[in-house]
């Protein structure tokens, strides 16, 4: 509340000058794309348009409250119409739309150029987190939430970045034309990054595209904007800009750990590493709907600790992770997660909260059912 | 108010009730037929992606080759189906008017026989006019065999109206289950195995 | 809003009735419970809408409440995710289809037979019918709270496939409950046409017509044209989630997309159902109040028919960002920036009323000037979002919900409030305690601000709408909005207290209680109306200034 | 037939002259009003869709 009563202050003192613009935290930010400028642009000008108008409509107002109150006597003309003046301002807001309606256009224009992408991002809304896939470059990987549900409760002090933070941020390349591939695996979400003006629905079945070119390198952050269900709150955005360099190395990076993983499907796996492995990808993967302790939270996401169904039937199990189950929010993992991931999980929830099944699912038989 | 303006104005309303019901069923009707007439608005502007589905002669002889166009394809699973769709590759490079033949490959990686559909959406909408396809297995529903895995082509074009800002053109499968055909043929199994036994 | 019993029809009014030759003598009303079920009275029909929202009113509140207390500070303190999404989703249902809706049909059946001076609505028991379609149809809707998986939890707005595929299993219920509120609608419509296109007083023509009367009739045939198709829209919901249909499921063949078309084809002509009956009722006001003969009559009604038709085109302005061609933008945006002139005209009328007027500052006064105000801060940041460019960060952020409330709260709501006060004299005979409802004045118009302005800076901040926890940077605008509405909240119970009071007794108002400038046919009645009024019909004068 | 073109046009604006209006309402039906109403409509949804699609190019 304090900090409240300062930044009024500062605010108040700033209006009048268009610098209250750039007063961090109110008003939309300027973003780091040339596109995020212009629109940052036309929504002060919009603006001030309104403010202009609205002191002279206001000011007449007053003014006549001011000026004819009944109380100090004053007597009401008898006029009830004026054509010229009705004209003039049925003209006046015209002039002024189409003044608007022109740079509006323009930018619009640049927003829907889709040519000449260096790289193309595969983006998927999923409940409740974000998939990023590098098109042809063989890297991919999943963008959850990394504050921890601690925080969000309260039991622990919340974080600078609270809410806005994730395992892995989407990493992209300054001054590259960076093209954004949007769809969804379930519901509708929206990806939105304030500083690049990206804001896009992901619907499921189509796919939708936007682009950004980022000037400076930083660190980004969004939100979903599309209401998508429980954890609608919980599926942040964070973008990496690195130097162009930088991304290199890292993409070449990415590829290699990729292939390190791709190495570990065909050695024989201890049920203690899967555990641990099947516990990471729980904790990021199911445990939003399934909960951590596997309780589930019926009748949306069935219980997984003692669910007879999933411990009498390993082949079905198998089926509903790999597969998923059309029409509900379980989705398939088929492609988001790898065969090491896929059996260190099944193997996790055979094993966890007193399942106590003693399977152990070898990545390699799960790789073989994938061929 | 006399008897006869009352008999008037209960005809007055009488006929405006009549009206606006006509006007309410007019208009529920023009909801449902919105559907349809969404689908073709989409089909001939190219909104959401939606690409005609029928097929479409290729024109030949008419290649523009003063420019490339980058043609990439991505292949999605919708959930609960045990299905794996592989496309031979990711991205093909051709001139507008030049035709291209890519292979899909489906494959039921399940122990029982399941019916299925690829749902297609192109992007950037501006071009989705300008795909045409001579083959596609867009929206039709497919049965394959346990275990089965089948090969289909798609014969395709861009023509040469594609608007020159349109550098790469992306086409997207989802394969989805269609569920009540598969349910009633695993009832029928089930039901068949009954009468031998 | 106004738990008003009308009086008995005094013994003059009956043997004036008698005497007028009608076949229906009126017999002893039922009494009790019945009395109510079964009236088919425009006075008791319209003051029953009105408890019945003024009621809905404040459990839409409660939810709001619920909604701003969790959103107090960062974190999860009270409720769950889940059960804010449906506290949300029903905050926004009740709010518009049990609280707005309703109200504007309860003041158009108290008010219009006595505007154009007709002895009821046109058709009485249907009138009744479809009053009592409400109850039943926002019982059942509160009741799916109670059910397993919750009641609706995917927006006000609904979009497939949250709310279809993904939806938890009382959304039947949910597109029952949509369903008979929509009838109840249109046969509210279907009445106040016939009422408003028949029953005028002789010698009434339609230039004649109060603006509050012109309003409700273009909102009428607005209604008529799109509750058909919201009652299409969930009629193609409900076969997806029962009959394995896929309007609007990809898997199958649909597009989620056609649902917002769809949706949003019926919601924007909607958000001008809420609002145009406000119109009416400021134009009423004002000049009351300003003792002055409203500017620009005649254009007042054609730009309310200007932004009914333009109300149809401009539905794609809600979907910005789900990437539509770039011709369907420009398009929406276009249209969009259009409805702007007319809107204009009309505030600009409002203004040229009040300059040179002679104003006195009676509480309708007071809340229709806060509706001009607030109403058109609302319209400012309405021309905003219509900049698609600029839409792309607007969108489904808190700016946007800063905007749909400054319309919707200080817009119809203040209306509502403003008309209530102004026609208390009439349902009740006296006049309500002016203190008290200064108070209510102020700590509304203070508090409506605190709630709402802020949100303007936490969107544009970059807080994105309907989520029960958010980042840091955002949490003092949050404490202010919590603050403000809880403030806003209580200040309601001063309305209620005062229309109490008013019911109870008060100052005694005459039949024209607001001075020669509230000079429509309601006035000409006695204070409070008797419960039959214009069996004879009144002929018709068109006023001398 | 140009009069009532002219009226529906400053309908549109929301801008109208009582003594035109006057007028206007003595013309007994109002069908030739409500016809040009909706054939103007229509025309503005076509005025600004080709102006859309022209500009988007």
């Amino acid at each position: 509340m304090r900090t409240l009563l300062v930044r009024l202050a500062g605010g108040l003192t700033l209006v009048g000058s268009s610098q209250v613009a750039l007063a961090s935290g109110w008003n939309m930010p300027v973003g780091v794309t040339d596109l995020s400028r212009e629109i940052y642009n036309l929504h002060m000008a919009i603006f001030w348009i309104c403010v202009v108008i609205g002191v002279i409509v206001f000011g007449v107002m007053f003014y006549s409250l001011f000026r004819y109150r009944h109380s100090k006597g004053a007597k009401a003309a008898n006029f009830h119409e004026n054509t010229t003046v009705e004209i003039i301002w049925t003209a006046i807001p015209l002039l002024i739309l189409v003044g608007m309606a022109i740079p509006a256009t323009a930018t619009l224009k640049k927003i829907y150029d889709p040519s000449d992408a260096e790289l193309d991002v595969l983006v998927t809304g999923q409940q409740w987190r974000w998939r990023y896939e590098y098109l042809g470059e063989d890297v991919a990987f999943n963008s959850n939430l990394a504050t921890p549900r601690a925080q969000i409760r309260g039991d622990e002090e919340r974080g600078e970045h609270y809410l806005l933070e994730v395992d892995e941020p989407l990493v992209l390349p300054i001054n590259r034309k960076v093209r954004f591939l949007f769809t969804s695996d379930d519901v509708i979400h929206a990806w939105w990054v304030p500083d690049f003006a990206v804001k896009q629905d992901t619907v499921p079945g189509f796919i939708t595209e936007n682009w950004v070119r980022i000037n400076e390198p930083g660190i980004y952050r969004g939100q979903c904007a599309e209401l998508c269900g429980v954890d609608h709150a919980f599926m942040p955005i964070v973008v990496h800009a690195v130097e162009e360099e930088e991304f290199d190395a890292w993409l070449a990076e990415r590829q290699e750990m990729a292939a390190e993983e791709a190495m570990g499907i065909d050695r024989e796996w201890e049920l203690d590493e899967l555990m641990e492995r099947g516990e990471g990808v729980y904790g990021s993967i199911c445990a939003s709907c399934h909960q951590v302790e596997g309780e589930g939270s019926p009748p949306a996401f069935p219980a997984l600790a003692g669910n007879e169904q999933m411990l009498a039937d390993l082949e079905w199990h198998k089926d509903v992770i790999i597969n998923g189950v059309s029409g509900t929010a379980m989705p398939s993992f088929r492609t988001t997660l790898n065969p090491v991931e896929l059996a260190a999980v099944i193997t996790y929830t055979r094993n966890a909260w007193g399942n106590d099944s003693g399977d152990v699912v070898q990545p390699a038989e799960i790789a073989e059912r994938l061929e | 108010m006399s008897q006869d303006d009352n008999e008037v104005r209960q005809a007055g309303v009488r006929r405006t009730v009549w009206r606006s019901v006509a006007a309410l069923v007019g208009m529920f009707a023009f909801a449902w037929a919105l559907v349809p007439l969404y689908d073709v608005f989409c089909r001939v502007t190219g909104i959401n992606g939606q690409v005609d589905t029928t097929a479409q002669a290729l024109v030949h002889d008419d290649v523009d080759e003063s420019r490339m166009v980058t043609v990439q394809f991505i292949t999605r699973n919708g959930s609960g189906l045990p299905w794996r769709l592989d496309v031979e590759t990711r991205q093909v490079r051709l001139h507008p008017g030049q035709t291209s033949e890519v292979n899909f490959t489906f494959s039921n990686q399940s122990r029982s026989e399941n019916w299925a559909r690829a749902v297609p959406s192109v992007t950037p909408n501006t071009a989705t006019r300008h795909v045409r396809k001579s083959s596609c297995f867009c929206f039709e529903e497919q049965l394959l065999q346990a275990g089965e895995r089948v090969e289909m082509p798609l014969v395709f074009q861009l023509d040469r109206d594609l608007p020159p800002e349109v550098t790469t053109v992306t086409l997207v499968y989802t394969l989805y289950p269609v569920e009540g055909k598969t349910q009633k043929l695993q009832a029928g199994v089930k039901l068949d195995e009954g009468g031998e036994a | 809003m106004a738990p008003k019993v009308p009086p008995q029809p005094t013994l003059e009014q009956s043997t004036a009735a008698a005497e007028a030759g009608h076949g229906h003598a009126h017999e002893a009303p039922p009494k009790g419970i019945m009395r109510w079920l079964l009236t088919t009275n425009h006075k008791e029909i319209g003051t029953m809408y009105l408890i019945f929202s003024l009621i809905m009113f404040f459990i839409g509140g409660i939810f709001a409440l619920v909604v701003r207390l969790e959103l107090f500070q960062p974190g999860m303190q009270f409720v769950n995710p889940e059960f804010f999404n449906q506290m949300t989703t029903m905050h926004g249902l009740i709010m518009v289809f049990a609280a707005v809706m309703p109200a504007f049909t309860g003041l158009a059946n108290w008010m219009i037979p006595l505007q154009i001076g007709a002895p009821d609505m046109a058709l009485p028991r249907l009138n009744n019918f479809s009053f009592w379609l409400l109850p039943v149809a926002f019982g059942l809707l509160l009741s799916t709270l109670f059910m397993p998986g919750g009641g609706p939890n995917f927006g006000w707005t609904f979009y497939a496939p949250l709310s279809t595929t993904y939806a938890p299993p009382s959304t039947t219920f949910f597109i029952l409950s949509l369903h008979i509120a929509g009838i109840s609608s249109i046969l509210g419509a279907i009445n106040i046409i016939a009422t408003i296109l028949n029953m005028r007083a002789p010698g009434m023509r339609m230039m004649d017509m109060p603006l509050f009367v012109w309003t409700w009739l273009i909102t009428s045939f607005l209604l008529i044209a799109v509750m058909p198709v919201l009652a299409g829209v969930i009629t193609m919901m409900l076969m997806d989630i029962n009959f394995g249909t896929s309007f609007f499921n990809a898997a199958g063949g649909g597009d989620p997309v056609l649902f917002q078309h769809l949706f949003w084809f019926f919601g924007h002509p909607e958000v001008y159902i809420m609002i145009l009956p406000a119109f009416g009722i400021v134009s009423a006001i004002i000049p009351a109040f300003a003792r002055k003969r409203l500017f620009g009559y005649a254009s007042m009604v054609y730009a309310t028919g200007a932004i009914a038709v333009l109300s149809f085109l401009v539905w794609g302005h809600h979907m910005f960002v789900v990437g539509m061609p770039l011709a369907a933008q420009l398009f929406f945006m276009y249209a969009t920036m259009l409805i702007a002139v007319p809107t204009g005209v009309k505030i600009f009328n409002w203004v040229t009323t009040l300059f040179r007027g002679s104003i006195s500052f009676e509480p309708p006064m007071l809340f229709a000037l806060a509706f001009v105000v607030l109403f058109t801060i609302g319209g400012f940041s309405g021309l905003m979002l219509a900049i698609a460019p600029a839409d792309f960060q607007y969108h489904d952020t808190y700016f946007v919900v800063a905007h749909f409330h400054y319309v919707l709260v200080p817009g119809a709501i203040f209306s509502i409030i403003a008309a209530v006060y102004f026609w208390l004299p009439k349902w009740t005979g006296h006049y309500p305690n002016v203190r008290l409802a200064q108070w209510h004045f102020w700590l509304s118009v203070i508090s409506v601000n605190l709630t709402f302005f802020p949100m303007h800076f936490s969107g544009l901040a970059g807080m994105p709408r309907r989520i029960p926890d958010y980042a840091l940077q955002f949490a003092d605008f949050n404490m202010v909005s919590s603050i403000g509405a809880f403030m806003f909240g209580f200040s309601q119970l001063l309305f209620v207290a005062v229309i109490v009071m008013c019911v109870r007794g008060g100052q005694k108002a005459p039949a024209a209680a607001w001075g020669e400038f509230a000079d429509d046919l309601e006035w000409s009645v006695p204070s409070p109306a008797p419960l039959h009024t214009f069996e004879t019909p009144p002929t018709f004068k068109r006023p001398a200034h | 037939m140009w009069g009532v073109i002219k009226s529906v046009l400053w309908a549109f604006l929301g801008v109208q002259r009582d003594e035109q209006r006057r007028e206007d309402f003595e013309k007994g039906s109002p069908l030739a009003f409500i016809i040009t109403g909706v054939v103007l409509g229509l025309l503005l949804v076509a005025i600004l869709a080709v102006v859309a699609v022209w500009v988007a190019g």
